[in-house]
């Protein structure tokens, strides 16, 4: 019987994977930027889940401080590209239709 | 207790229904102004039920206190929110009109 | 002998408060703040050397908390000569932005102001990494480094620039985001983030293992290796040129000596023979690859961006000559630290001429910049001197670096490699008489030095003199061999815990 | 197989599922809201096992921050303009079938050694009564491993200034006056907020939250103000953008050297943790509020009037 730990560390992958895909075959920034997220996400999840693996007691509060971190460094990272992404899209009339 | 948990159960029922409701006719519903409807009303109305319910398993008063808050502060928000839709909506409309 | 608890902290702390200082001072106090912080900065590392010197390699915990519930710090010979190696940048680098970056003409802020606690922060970043014997730590300092990466790429302020910041931050996130992965695995097989604690249990394990392949993937997107080099030519030939020193001479360092620290940590009893050859082939068609790109450019600094990808994939070798059962791996193992130094010290030294160039005549196209050692002798010198060590003559460290590693692979008996190095250095030769063949022109372009379409302000004696010194010291530091083998090489012995000691054997110097 | 493993299982598989679907959506604006409803699922997901701190940063940081971001950022380049044809098949097959061995060849370590846990649980709760704080989570990021916390600061403070950096021509198109229901709304939610950051911070350190989930409730804040009539926060004087933006790294540090007298770093003696956590901890919420606000004006191209200047 798996446990609900089991479940969302295999879905954590697979959104990663999903996520990873994304970044690697799509070509448009702004989806890549989506996908880099779904990634950052899914890799998230398996830490989380992974986190949870002994059946009992309270989970491991190390990992989640790292994921904590995580969070912050993606939405900085993300922040950081959105606003690259406007810039360009502003100074650049290259840039309009398709991405660099 | 136990009508307090029938109460309860009833509440949330209700909320259920009416957050099913509020998801068909978002998919089913013509246009953004019509589908806000269904989400302005009916999904208030439900979360409103599914806190009420929510409030039937507490007695401490702040926890209450908390629930009740997020009913409230969820509404202002959905109301200003789907306001500044529907003024974008117009305002588009408006534009769309004085061009053709 | 008790040390300092501050002894491993300040070389981080301090980089990191100038940083916040050089943020809030008004903008002409800037090159002031910046060269004196500059020296206080490369002082931290002074007690740290005498420490390693004299009492052997230091564990502190800067959180109280040690390892492994808190994050410990690790000094031993390797890390002091990185740190020394950060030191002599830092301070080259933070002289020449000084006089590089005009100050603004009303005392406002300008884009270039946030060179320096973009800078300082790098500074901090990479100092701290060196120490770091934490793998979460590593991945927050990664982080730290390539986001202040962005920034300073960003302060070129072109369009191009910017595009490349983009592809700079997205590789960054990707690749950090693959590593963190592998780190969350082999944190849940070995119970432990700490490098040392980890290495002591070597057992093999499929999810320690497969943690470390993915850790292993996310450095090699930073550290560039063909073919994930992609994002690296134009963040660093877009960049301003105290950025591409910053970018090309440091921060493509890090990934790398990131990348053997935990490799000789974890992996070294059960390396997988596959990994190790396909990272010596991977950095064999870096080799050949980055010399044949950087045949084909037409800008000063996109010959040295290109050049850089070449390089590293020199030092990716040391992978395939280290993991064999044969003797000499403390001499790949000298020779690619004596290589990632030098390498470092010559492409800075070499971006800051190239901005120089870029700055009196303002262009870098190569095309623009004949006869121009008859006008910029010096900053060609610096060019030669580079290029002598980039192409791996004597008597450079990159000629000892490359020398090392080429016996190594004698003795290895792996001749491809040693072809391909051979090789290698014939394509640097080519690239860079094609960049002199321009240069040394016995004449220039007809009209003076304001050709390439941008207004040129001519540069101020002081300010020449500023930003040529740290430039050529830097790049004659790398023709000193006597000093540099008898001294690193005593350091890199000091320490050396992590299970590679048994690596360096008596008789790895040439 | 009980209740809840059902729930868990479609739970995970409709995140799967949207996760597809997000990335499959024809423009920007629709894949935004996708990727908005994923992370709410998302949270949903980590509180099933345990983890309601980071729920919260989740429901927060990972939907609403990001999803603000992303939208502030579409203000600019368009909602509606569809995403360019897919391409080449030389390079999405290989691609595809890359990414469905690695996660195959995961799935199968993951399950294989699934029995094996280690991890560092109990020193974790053995500490807690020294690490002045009651939140596992919390004593991890500010007690046990401070340092990294100190650098993730950092990150996010060389982030808000890389996007300072890019003073270009001023581009954004400034919203229309919102009306008189969007002044109310503030009028009412100001002082909410005012209230429920404060009470985030101080319940961090027994129950979840904390400074990163108060810092993003503060950007909230900062993004519903650009929003508003009178967008204050682009009228602050740049010295006092650039304070708030250093103070919590600033705080970090002086912490650090006032922590020289017991000895090292970050070492609180335990009677005081409680303080200086409490203290790092407003002084990171500022200025975590204060830097997703200007990334926020920053992706909108609001930042700056002056095109010359920079910070």
């Amino acid at each position: 019987m798996p446990s609900s730990a089991l479940i969302y560390t295999l879905a954590g992958i697979w959104i990663a994977v999903i996520g990873l895909r994304g970044v690697l075959a799509e070509e448009h920034v702004f989806r890549k930027i989506v996908a880099s997220n779904i990634f950052g996400s899914g890799v998230f999840l398996v830490l989380v889940a992974l986190a949870r693996r002994a059946p009992d007691g309270p989970p491991d509060p190390v990992p989640h401080g790292m994921i904590l971190t995580g969070i912050v460094v993606a939405v900085s990272a993300t922040a950081l590209m959105l606003a690259l992404l406007g810039h360009l899209h502003d100074t650049d009339p290259d840039d309009r239709e398709d991405s660099p | 207790m136990i009508v307090f948990d029938l109460l309860s159960a009833l509440f949330i029922c209700m909320g259920v229904f009416f957050f099913f409701a509020s998801a068909v006719g978002l998919l089913r519903f013509p246009d953004t102004l019509c589908r806000m409807h269904a989400l302005a009303k009916a999904d208030n109305l439900a979360l409103g039920c599914v806190i009420l319910g929510a409030v039937f398993q507490q007695t401490d008063p702040l926890i209450i206190g908390k629930l009740l808050l997020i009913w409230v502060v969820t509404l202002l928000s959905s109301a200003t929110g789907g306001f500044l839709l529907a003024q974008r909506i117009r305002r588009k409309h408006l534009a769309q009109q004085e061009a053709g | 002998m008790i040390a300092s608890p501050w002894l491993l902290t300040l070389p981080v702390i301090l980089p990191l408060a100038f940083g916040v200082l050089t943020l809030l001072f008004p903008s002409d106090w800037l090159a002031r703040t910046g060269r004196h912080g500059a020296m206080l900065c490369a002082a931290a590392v002074v007690p740290c050397t005498r420490w390693v010197w004299q009492a052997g390699p230091l564990h502190q915990s800067p959180g109280g908390w040690t390892a492994p519930l808190g994050i410990d710090l690790y000094l031993d010979g390797m890390a002091c000569l990185f740190l020394i190696f950060t030191a002599v940048m830092g301070l080259g680098i933070s002289f020449y932005a000084a006089a590089y970056y005009p100050p603004s003409p009303d005392g406002t802020r300008t884009r270039n102001d946030l060179f320096w606690p973009l800078w300082f922060v790098t500074w901090g970043g990479i100092q701290s990494l060196f120490l770091s014997q934490d793998l979460f730590n590593i991945y927050v300092t990664l982080e730290l480094i390539s986001v202040s990466g962005v920034g300073l790429i960003l302060i070129a302020g072109t369009p191009g620039a910017v595009r490349a910041a983009l592809q700079y931050q997205m590789q960054a996130l990707i690749a950090g985001l693959v590593y963190l992965l592998g780190v969350g695995l082999v944190y849940n097989a070995v119970g432990t983030l700490d490098l040392q604690l980890m290495s002591d249990q070597l057992q093999p394990g499929l999810m320690k293992n497969t943690g470390m392949a993915l850790m292993t993937a996310g450095l090699l997107i930073k550290a560039a290796l063909f073919p994930l080099h992609f994002w690296l030519p134009k963040a660093h030939a877009d960049a301003t040129a105290p950025v591409s020193a910053v970018l090309s001479g440091l921060v493509v360092t890090v990934a790398f000596v990131m990348l053997t620290r935990i490799w000789f940590a974890g992996l070294h009893q059960l390396a997988p023979f596959l990994l190790p050859k396909l990272l010596g082939i991977l950095g064999s068609a870096g080799i050949v690859w980055g010399g044949v790109l950087a045949l084909r450019q037409h800008r000063l600094k996109r010959v040295l961006a290109y050049s850089t990808v070449s390089q590293v994939g020199y030092l990716f070798l040391v992978f395939a000559l280290t993991f064999h059962d044969a003797p000499g791996q403390g001499l790949v193992w000298t020779g690619a630290v004596y290589l990632t130094i030098s390498h470092g010290l010559v492409k800075g030294a070499a971006f800051m001429a190239a901005g120089y160039l870029q700055k009196a005549e303002g262009t870098d196209q190569l095309a623009a910049l004949k006869g121009c050692a008859r006008r910029h002798p010096v900053a060609v010198m610096v060019l030669a001197v580079a290029s002598i060590n980039l192409m791996g003559l004597p008597p450079s460290t990159g000629f000892i670096g490359k020398w090392m590693m080429l016996k190594a692979s004698f003795h290895t008996q792996q001749w491809g490699l040693a072809v391909v190095m051979l090789g290698g250095g014939l394509l640097s030769a080519a690239y860079l008489f094609r960049v002199f063949e321009q240069l040394l022109q016995p004449s220039g372009p007809p009209s003076g030095p304001s050709r390439g379409g941008e207004a040129v302000t001519p540069l101020t004696r002081s300010q020449s003199i500023w930003m040529l010194t740290p430039a050529m010291l830097l790049a004659l530091a790398t023709l000193l061999p006597v000093l540099y083998i008898t001294l690193p090489d005593a350091l890199l012995r000091i320490g050396a815990p992590l299970p590679f000691s048994d690596f360096i054997r008596p008789g790895g110097t040439p | 197989m009980t209740t809840g493993l059902i729930f868990d299982i479609v739970l995970a598989f409709s995140l799967v599922v949207l996760a597809i679907i997000t990335l499959r959506q024809r423009t920007p604006g629709e894949s935004v809201v996708q990727l908005m409803i994923f992370g709410l699922l998302l949270a949903l997901s980590w509180l099933r096992v345990d983890a309601p701190d980071l729920a919260l940063t989740e429901a927060a940081i990972g939907s609403g921050v990001t999803g603000a971001l992303l939208l502030a950022a579409l203000h600019r380049t368009g909602f509606g303009t569809p995403f360019p044809s897919a391409v080449s098949p030389w390079i999405r097959y290989p691609v595809t079938i890359g990414c469905a061995l690695l996660g195959a060849v995961l799935s199968l370590v993951v399950m294989y050694t699934w029995d094996q846990p280690a991890g560092l649980t109990d020193p974790a709760y053995a500490h807690l009564e020294e690490s002045g704080t009651q939140n596992p989570v919390t004593a991890v990021i500010l007690n046990y491993r401070g340092y990294d916390t100190l650098l993730e600061i950092g990150v996010l403070l060389v982030a808000a200034l890389s996007v300072y950096t890019l003073s270009g021509p001023a581009s954004g198109t400034p919203v229309k006056p919102p009306g008189p229901i969007f002044r109310f709304y503030m009028r009412v939610m100001t002082p909410v907020f005012w209230l429920v950051v404060p009470y985030m911070v101080w319940v961090g350190g027994r129950a979840p939250g904390g400074a990163f989930q108060a810092g993003a409730l503060l950007s909230g804040l900062g993004a519903l103000t650009l929003l508003g009539p009178t967008p204050w926060p682009l009228r602050l004087k740049r010295r006092v953008v650039r304070w708030g933006l250093s103070l919590g790294f600033s705080l970090f540090l002086v912490t650090a050297a006032w922590m020289w007298q017991y000895g090292n770093l970050l070492a609180y003696p335990t009677e005081q943790a409680a303080t200086w956590i409490l203290l790092i901890e407003i002084a990171c919420t500022l200025s975590i509020g204060i830097s997703l606000t200007v990334m926020f004006a920053g992706c909108a191209g609001w930042l700056h009037e002056d095109p010359e200047r920079a910070v």
